[in-house]
This record gives structure tokens, C-alpha cells and sequence, in this order.
């Protein structure tokens, strides 16, 4: 679950980390009233679950409470990648240039079994590029999960980076940065800058969050934080009904099948028929009819979607109950587009004469996954 | 023959009665597994269609002198439940739950690595986590201590199979069993982000193994699993290996279901596992079909 | 820092602990409120800082809002061995008889470096009588500080403990009882009698809560419940001074001296003298002249005092200063008792040459310990 | 002679730069310790007083070839500064900071056992902690890693010194000065409730010291650690032991100013001591002079 930085930096707060201040608005006349209160020049930051909101222009430095009005005009109900701007933080800017901007995040770092500190002097900019490009700026440091981080540890991460300023101060934000990440069970954490100012002292500006799904249930009071608007419609209805569910751009064949890796292997399947997967969509293990005719009723509600590639293998998932759902789907006239499916294993037969006697020309079953995609991508791209 | 489980495996099941346990429980034992126990919490005593229920795993242990333990506890107990195994030191566990929070995992895999270290030490045979979110593992026609269907894993074979994948796992071994092969352990080692035994964990375990005459790794786009297998590879593999990349056309920054499937910056990426590979004088298969091909070739050589 | 009944029932509840219901009153009326808010037989129970508040009338049983008012007015204003009842605890009373009462506890023990977590079926009583009594009675289980206890460990002790009920529930009891201790720095939790109901669920029935002075500066919110009121007067004077103070019962020859081990023998020393040492106070390292003025100013102010014994082994504290303190006590007229001093190492002459100058009979100081314990004894039991 | 520190000792100062840090690291130097350096985070360049000044343990250690830390550091940071010197490999580290939260003490000093145990293991010369809340050690005429008074330890004597308390052990070694005994190595090991070094960690390094002919301990009410002590004196001790115990009048449940000092139920009694010293044959003097005689009737048997 991503945290928009208003929410992210309420848990940053929580854990005694020094947040720039802000507050939250939903109307230019509210980002007014808030550049007031704050008597000096301020921020607008468009709220939204997307990279690279600065170049779309949802971010903007306002001068006094009737530039930051205007400004909150612009950004308040901008669209940005498809998504609709309902909220800015108004933030008090600060003297970029009276201080430096640094680097500091919290990674899930599958090769080390652990989170990994991720510390820059090049901060401010999008650390991706700073990896990509000159990766010896970034110091890399495995935090010990069960201790967390120890301030000495964040001290010798600091000095690695060269940070300057409070030595002391800086370490003890790396601390709370990363007993934030491992009491709330971050996937993601990142400040970024990590302005420190001319008195040395380290402030968070900006911040990613994003929360391991897995751990939701002992966050109970994060769950209202999660904001269905902000989030592709049909990945909220996918999540409902407990679907791995993920939306892929320029795509036009629908892809589900049982097992993250048989779908993975379905889209490179469809990719190389000539086609592109429009989404990626498990049902999981040991799938009954209703969860099939619910998946495929999710898939055709993707207007790019002009065809639907099934990838099934029967362990445990019944290859009789995957055809019933797709035929009741299309019996209730929710199936308008063409299915290509491929049913392996147990109770193919049983697959094969349901099919048969509804005789559809908009399902067909094949013996193998490359003949399913291939003419899924067919039917897809006519 | 195979590797880490066989006939003489004594199995007890963290979490029989509930209803994931009990199915596969039953499945286990149909397939000739000698699943000797069950472990639940506050039902001890209990008998549960012919085995006995214990509250711990220290008990279950001493009871049956079981050495491997397969989980089913649902994931906010699951951690836990490899932490109770592994310091009653059951030499091998396998966690098949799906959905353990990452932070749990992390923390259960140090601690059962440095257990792990600590009995290797004194000289004990040492404590192994396969998983979590994994099908488990299965030597053809000995026991199978997972999820998988029976019977694709029914025939011997000569082929270790190793995978992130559950479903491919299946896939793959059914590719294998038509074509004449077979399968002689199958390794399934889950796909979250933070998992107890990794490729290059298993892969020198199959080249001990008299059993094996080929390796197939299955892996998937997300971590450096795969590099780090091909680095073994390079330096200590003496038998074939031949590998499957699934999600090579999935995008980056999407998580493809597995939580550990997501390229993040330059990490992750198809390019990187098919340039260690190719290293490595890996074969790596297009598509699955094509893994028997090169499976073929590289006995043939 | 010890907690009252019902704070250390909320540092519980915010861990999650199972607690039984309750609210506190100050006044009588209040008390009959709660009981007709509950609608159902309450127990007062007066919130002091001593133990034996049951023994000594101040826990009782209301079957209902009249009786509880009568058992209020009882209570509030009582006097527990010293300590005057301003506040009580009113909780829904519990069918004791319909389930079990068992013992949990989490104790800072030396032996172990770390938490024993206690845990006995004989519940309900004071554990220091079982432990004298029937100690293969508890089960004691080392937790590890850094994991803090894990729920099969819990079940484990839990099943070792004879524990009926339901298992996980009372497992998950001990674990929160373990975080707690762990992040609220406790010197020893106890949870007596812990409940089992009919259907085997685990109530807090009671609870001691102690925590550790020396980590009070990280539990900032807690430092608002320390209440004057409810300690020793003499206590409150010293800890404002910074005092390592104790009111020992029965005493009549005040005790202060450098260092906690040479106070301990300082005890030793006036016992074995015949007296009877009034209080423990140690007023540290390097102790200037004000420091021993409020040390003896403090010890002068007990009425049980009838001679001060002052033993000073000077490192860093010199002789001089502590003659000066004690000079300045009786030139302000604060000190009317006999002070017996003995004074070795740094500045001793010094020391002898400033008590010579003001020659009083009340100011005498000795070569060793011994000859000036025994002449405050003398002075004490004259 | 002695154990622990000795004129070849390598000091660091952690907190070197604060006031208490400054007075002791002047008044060890005057003694004739060889102090090497201070460790101040964020001040790392500085020159104090002659000494430089590193941010961090590993870089003081790294510059000098430091085997000792002496820790100044106030209580909130001093745990960690322990888990430094710890982790930086420094064989000994002595806390000299009174009121760290003991639980933070509990975690530093699991860890550094761990640590010591993981460094012996692979060979090397493991971590010792001693303190919190002690005065340190010294050797007389060679090191004092401490803050103990230094005129009352210039004189090289063969009595070894431990004590749980710091103006007793200052008192112990005058009366053993005056009484022209002297002492060789004293350790207080500290009045906290969880230590790094108890007496019976000590004691069999007095036993392997050819310059210590016998073995004061001083001990306290509450815990049991002196039981122990006599426990191993028992079993292990050829040298000659004699015992003292302050607070033997205070009344239990009430924690005489050290944290560790406190009679809970039967634990930590006066008796329990005594009756352990008496079956190890310890004798235990009744008032501070009577050591004296104890220890020249040991010595004389």
C-alpha cells in the first residue's frame, strides 16, 4: 500500500523524525488560509500515487497566500498520469540554498535478506538515476532486522556518505527512519531531500511510503489511509475479491491464469505471439467457478481488452470448474470478447465436453499455452 | 535417492487440523510420505485421522523423532511457527504459507541462519527454511513435503528441478514426465521477497546427489537469485544446468503477484539474469517447452 | 517508579492485554456512578503504594451502587501504613469461583542478565509466599531482551505452568505482558491473580507495574503519573536533590555517605553499634559543600533522627567541603542533632582545622568508622 | 603483573571531550596509563589536549591499535556506544556510565557475549564488558582503566581486588596499602542489576596471575552473584579467597542506591551469601579492618 507524503510523513512524525511542517488542503481557499497561518512562503504539493508529479507541475513554491491560492487553483483537480489531484500538502518552503540536500531511504533488499539503508549527499533528485548513473554515491548498509539500526551504525552510514552538518542529529534520523520501516512494516521508505539546514540540523521534506500489504492486518489504523480514488479502478476491484491484480499500460489481451509464475510466463507468451498483456491477473490455487467468472468479469470490464488468454494447469484448480465459469460469464452476457484458454491436467475431459455443448465460437480451449495465446493475440489485434 | 527428503523422512505438519493442513496432510500420506505427527496449539492430545496432535513441536519431536516439518500456520502465527521448529531443531522446515509480512520473514530467516551456524558448529547437522509462500519439495517416488499434485512426482527421474514458481514448478515437471524424464527432487523455494534457501543454496546439494544427472532452475525477474546461481554455477558446477526466466516482458516497478517479482531500478532485470547465465554457459530456455530440448542437448554433449 | 493499579492496567490495555474494566474516584459518589454505569457488583480497591492494601481493608467487594458508595467512603481517606487513600479503582467484579486464577510476571533478574518471565498456577496470592513455599511451583523462563518472548515460548511455559484454557489466548497474554516490560522499561510487571473465565480467556484481574528510574527519561508520558502524594515525603525532598534516599523503618541514627556500598556498610557498622540506622542516603561522588548542607538539612527534617552518622571516604569528595556543609547546616541553625563524622583521605586536615575554628559539641569528627558510628549510637539512644 | 591492563594497554576514551570524560582521561594519563586517543562523534580531527579526537571507535582503533575503551558517554547513548567498541573488536571496554536503562544493558550485554563467544570461536581474543556503574580496574605502578582515586593504587602489592562497589573498593585497597599489602589488579565490576563481568568471570584470571598471592571479593545484598563466586571458589580456586558483604542490615525490598542491591523474597539475602561463602570455605570478615586479618591469615596458613 503506497502513503501519499502527508501520510507518510505522519508516520515519520510518530516515530520522532523532524518533518518539514504542513498541513493539508482541498480547496485553493484552504491552501490561502494555510500560507496565512504560516506567514512566509509555502509549498503546494499535489497528493497523488504517482512518480514524477514536480515535471507535471504538482509542485509549486508560492511567495504569499495569494500566489499559493493561484497556485492551489492550478494543482487541485489536475489530472497527473491518468489520476485526479483532490489534495495538496501546503508545506512552508524552506532556503534551498541556505543548506544541503541529501539522501536517505529503507529498502526490502531481497539479497540480503533484510532492509538496506540507502544513503547520498546527492539527494533531491530521483535516486534511480543517481544509481543508475554514478552508483558509487550511494552507500549501501544491511540493517540487522532484529536490532534495527544502531546509532553508531547511522554514524558510520553518514560519514560513508559524507554527509556534513550534525553528525549526531543526522544519525539519530536515520534511527527513526529505520525503526519506522521495520515497526510498520515499510516495503519502501525514503527521505528525500533530507534538507539540513545551515545550522547542521537534518529535516525531512519530502518522503515515499509504501506498506507490505502482507502486514496491513496489524496496521488497522493505516486502512483508512488507503484511498480507493487514488488507485486504478479496477485494481480496487481486483483487491476485493483478493485478486493479484496488476494493470498494464498499451496492453489488449487479458491475461489470468493460477500461480504468479504461470501468469508472469503468460505474458511473455502473449508478448511473443505478437500481442500485448493488458494486465497481469492470478486467480491463485485451487480456483472454483465463481472466483473464475469473477475474474473474467473483472478482465472485460478493461475497455482495452479485445481478447482474454486463460492459462490454467490443474493441480489443484479443476479444469471443469474454470469452464464453468467462463461459460456462465458468458451466459450472463457479461463475456463479449473472445476467450482463448489453455486447461492442463486434472479434469480436462470434463473441461472439454462442458464447452463442447455450449459450442461458442468466443471460447475456445487448446492443448497447449502457445497455441491459446497466439490466437488470443490473433483475435486481439484484428 | 534425491536430495533433502526421501523414504526415511519423518514429517510432522505445524498446523494440521486447519483445513490447508489437513488436505495436504492427507495428500502427503497418499503419496507415501511418512507424515508421523501434527502439531497444533491447545489441541494436543487429540487424535486426528490416526495421528496423533501435539501442542508443540518440541513435544511432537520427541515423541516421533520426526526431522522435518512442513507449516500451514496462517501467516501472522508463521513466523513463529519456523522459529518454534527450527529451536527445536528440525533439521529441515518448510513454510508453504503465503502472505508472511516481509519484516517477519527477515528477522525468522537471520535467526535460523545463525542456528543454523551455531549447530553446524557443534558439529549437529544444521537447521534449512525452505520457503515461505513455496510449494515445498518432493522426491519422486519417496515423499513429497508440499503442495504440488502427486501425480506428475509418481515416476523417478534423473532431473533436479528448482524454481520461485509453484505453478511452473508443475508445469515444468509434467514437461519432464512426457518427455520421458522425470524429475528426482523437486525444489520449489517460493517467491517472496525474503525466503530461507535460495538457487544457489540447493544447487551443490544436486551435485552431490548420485541421483541427478541435470538441473533445471526456473527463475522470474525481481532480486539477484538467479545471478548469484549462475555465479555457483561458473565456479563449482560440474553437471548441466539449463534455466527459465518467467515475467522477462513484465514492466519495471510492478509487482508481478510474487512480492519478490519487481525490477527496481537496475535490479531485477531479465537482461542482468540472461547476461549471468550466459556467463555462466547456461542455456537459458525461451519458452518452457524448449527447456527439454536443451535439458536433451546438454546430456547429450 | 511505581505505578498504581490502574496506571499499570492502562500501560497494559495499550499493549493489548485483556484487562478488566475499571474506573477511578476520588470521591464516594463517584463511586457509586461507576457501579450503577457497570450495573452490576463492583470492587473498590484503594490505588497506594504499599502492598497488603488487602489485608489492611482497602479492597472490597459491592454487590451494589449503595454498598459500593458505603465501601467508598470506607476507603477514601483510609491510612495503609503510612499513606493516606486519596484515589480508588472501581472494576466489574468477576464470579471468582465460574474460572482460575494464575500467575504472570516479568522481573528484572541478575542472574540471567535479562527478564525471567514467572509463571505460576497459584494465582491469586502473594507470589513471595508460594516462591518461600512451594517454589517448584513457578516456572521461570529467561526471555530474550533483544527478540522479547515469542509466542511458542509462551506456550511452552504456559503448558510447563499447568495452565488450563485457551491456550494461544493466555501464550498471547505473556507476549504482550513481555513487550510491555520490555518498552515501558519495567524493573517488574506482574499480572495477579491473571483470570481464566469458563470459556478458557485470560482477564487481567490485578497488576503490579514497576519501571526503571533510570530510563524514565524516554517514557516522558509517564512522568505526570509519578504522584507526589503517594511517596514519602522525605523521598520526594531527596529526589529533587538527586539523592539515592531511603526511609528505613524504626531508625534513630541518620546515615549519609559517599557512595552506595559505603552507605550499605554504613548501615552495617550503626547496627552493629546498638542503633538503629533511620534512613540510606548517598550523596554521590565530588559532593561539594551545598550538596552535604541539603544532605543534612534533608536528614535533620526526620523525627526519628537522634544522631546523623556521616561517613565520607574521599577520592574525589574532599574532607574540607564536606566540614564546610556541615558548618553551614549548623550556622543557618538547620542542624540540632549530634553529628558524628569520620572523614578519610583528600583535604582530612583541612577538614579538622575548619571543625577546630568552630568547636561545637554537635559537630565531632573520628579517625575510622567504627568510633563514630558508635558514638551516634550513643548520642541516638541516649 | 596483574590481569587485564597493563602498562602495554592501548586506551581510547569514548565521550573523551565531555567533563567527566576530560577529568578522568587527564588523571589516567597522570597515572601513567597509555591513553591513545578520545572518540567524539562529530568532533573527529579535533586535537584535545594533545589527543586526537575520531568519530568513530573503528577509526580511533584503526589509527592507534587501541585494545581497551573507557566509556564516558551519558546514559541514553552509552548501550550503543558498548555495541561500538564491541563491534569494533575491542578486546576490553569498561562502561564507567552510572544510570543506563537496564534494558538497554540487558541487549548490550547479550550482544557482546554473543560476540565474544563468535570471536573466540574463529581464534581470536574475544570482548569483555566490564560495568556499567563501576569505577573501572587498574593495576598498580601500571594502568588504571578507571576513576578511581589514583594515590591509593601507585603501590604494587599481590592482593587481587573485586568489589560491586566503588567508595568500598577505594576503602579496601587503602587498608590494604596501610596494612603494607597493596594490591596487584582491582576490578570493580559495577552495582547495576545487569553487568558484563560478574566475580566469577574474574576470578579464575586472579588464579592464572602469578603476581596475585589471594583474592579479596567484595560483595553486596541482592542477586547471586557472590553465591556463584563461591560456587566456582569451590570448585576452581587454589588461592586463597576472603569475602565482605555490605547492606547485611538492610531490609528486604528496598533497593539500598545501587540499582543491582535489593532483597526480593529469598534472593539476594545476606544469609544466602554467607552460607555460600562458608561451604566454599571463604571467610567472609565482618567489618572492612577485619579483611586485613582474614586475608594475612590466608596468606600465613
Amino acid at each position: 500500500m503506497k502513503l501519499h507524503e502527508y501520510q507518510g510523513k505522519e508516520i515519520l512524525r510518530q516515530f520522532g523524525v523532524n518533518v518539514q511542517e504542513g498541513r493539508v488542503a482541498k480547496t485553493p481557499d484552504e491552501v490561502r488560509q494555510i500560507a496565512r497561518d504560516y506567514g512566509q512562503s509555502v509549498v503546494v504539493k499535489a497528493q497523488v500515487h504517482v512518480g514524477g508529479r514536480g515535471k507535471a507541475g504538482g509542485v509549486k513554491f508560492s511567495a504569499d497566500p495569494d500566489k499559493a491560492f493561484e497556485n492551489g487553483e492550478k494543482i487541485l483537480g489536475m489530472d497527473i498520469k491518468g489520476l485526479t489531484v483532490n489534495k495538496v500538502l501546503v508545506t512552508r518552503a524552506v532556503d534551498i540554498d541556505a543548506g544541503v540536500e541529501y539522501y536517505i531511504g529503507m529498502i526490502v533488499d531481497r539479497n540480503v535478506q533484510s532492509f538496506t539503508l540507502m544513503a547520498s549527499a546527492e539527494g533531491g533528485v530521483d535516486i534511480e538515476e543517481v544509481a543508475a548513473e554514478t552508483p558509487e554515491k550511494i552507500v549501501h548498509y544491511r540493517v540487522d532486522p532484529i536490532t534495527g539500526l544502531r546509532p553508531y551504525e547511522a554514524r558510520e552510514v553518514a560519514i560513508q556518505a559524507g554527509f556534513k552538518g550534525n553528525l549526531n542529529k543526522i544519525a539519530d534520523m536515520m534511527v527513526k527512519l529505520s525503526q519506522a520501516a521495520l515497526e510498520r512494516d515499510a516495503v519502501l521508505v525514503e527521505i528525500n531531500p533530507l534538507f539540513v539546514d545551515a545550522s547542521g540540523t537534518p529535516i525531512a521534506l519530502d518522503t515515499k511510503f509504501e506498506i507490505d500489504d502482507n502486514a496491513m492486518y496489524r496496521h488497522k489504523d493505516l486502512a483508512d489511509w488507503r484511498e480507493m480514488e487514488a488507485e486504478h479502478p479496477l485494481e480496487i476491484e481486483a483487491s476485493k475479491y483478493g485478486f493479484a491484480y496488476v494493470k498494464l499500460d498499451d496492453g489488449n489481451v487479458g491475461v489470468l491464469g493460477n500461480g504468479a509464475g504461470i501468469v508472469m510466463t503468460s505474458l511473455d507468451v502473449v508478448n511473443r505471439a505478437g500481442a500485448k498483456p493488458a494486465n497481469f491477473l492470478d486467480i491463485g490455487g485451487g480456483a472454483k467457478a465463481e472466483i473464475v467468472y469473477n475474474a473474467v468479469k473483472l478482465v472485460s470490464k478493461d475497455k482495452d481488452v479485445k481478447a482474454i488468454f486463460i492459462n490454467i494447469f490443474g493441480g489443484i484448480t479443476r479444469a471443469d470448474e474454470v469452464a464453468k465459469g467462463v461459460i456462465q460469464a458468458l451466459q450472463d452476457g457479461i463475456l463479449t470478447k473472445p476467450v482463448r484458454m489453455r486447461i492442463a491436467g486434472t479434469a480436462e475431459e470434463e473441461a472439454k465436453a462442458l464447452l463442447a455443448e455450449v459450442n461458442s465460437p468466443l471460447i475456445q480451449m487448446f492443448p497447449n499455452m502457445f497455441d491459446a495465446a497466439a490466437e488470443a493475440a490473433k483475435e486481439a489485434n484484428k | 535417492m534425491g536430495i533433502l527428503v526421501n523414504k526415511d523422512s519423518k514429517v510432522i505438519v505445524q498446523g494440521m487440523t486447519g483445513r490447508e493442513g489437513a488436505s495436504h496432510s492427507r495428500a502427503m500420506k497418499e503419496f507415501g510420505t511418512q507424515v508421523v505427527a501434527g502439531v497444533t496449539p491447545g489441541k494436543g492430545g487429540l487424535d486426528f485421522e490416526g495421528w496423533p496432535i501435539y501442542n508443540s513441536v518440541a513435544e511432537a519431536k520427541e515423541a516421533t523423532g520426526a526431522n522435518v516439518s512442513i507449516i500451514f500456520v496462517p501467516p501472522a502465527g508463521a513466523a513463529d511457527a519456523v522459529l518454534e521448529a527450527a529451536h527445536a531443531a528440525i533439521p529441515l522446515i518448510i513454510l508453504i504459507t503465503e502472505g508472511v509480512p516481509t519484516v517477519d520473514m527477515m528477522k525468522a530467516v537471520q535467526e535460523v541462519k545463525a542456528l543454523d551456524a551455531q549447530s553446524r558448529e557443534h558439529g549437529g547437522e544444521g537447521v534449512r527454511l525452505i520457503g515461505g509462500n513455496c510449494p515445498g519439495l518432493v522426491t519422486n517416488g519417496e515423499a513429497k513435503v508440499g503442495i504440488m499434485p502427486n501425480k506428475i512426482y509418481t515416476q523417478p527421474g534423473r532431473i533436479g528441478l528448482i524454481s520461485r514458481s509453484g505453478t511452473l514448478t508443475y508445469e515444468a515437471a509434467k514437461l519432464l514426465n512426457d518427455a520421458g524424464m522425470g524429475t528426482s527432487t523437486t525444489v520449489g523455494i517460493g517467491g517472496d521477497p525474503v525466503i530461507g534457501t535460495t538457487f544457489a543454496d540447493v544447487l551443490p546439494m544436486f551435485e552431490a546427489d548420485d541421483g541427478t544427472d541435470a538441473i533445471v532452475v526456473i527463475g522470474e525477474i525481481g532480486g539477484a537469485d538467479e545471478e548469484a546461481a549462475a555465479e555457483y554455477i561458473k565456479g563449482h558446477m560440474k553437471k548441466p544446468v539449463v534455466a527459465f526466466i518467467s515475467g522477462r516482458s513484465a514492466p519495471a516497478g510492478k509487482r508481478m503477484g510474487h512480492a519478490g517479482a519487481i525490477i527496481m531500478g537496475n535490479v531485477g532485470t531479465p537482461e542482468s539474469k540472461l547476461a549471468a547465465f550466459k556467463d555462466a554457459s547456461v542455456p537459458v530456455a525461451d519458452t518452457m517447452p524448449e527447456i527439454i530440448d536443451l535439458v536433451k542437448a546438454a546430456l547429450h554433449q
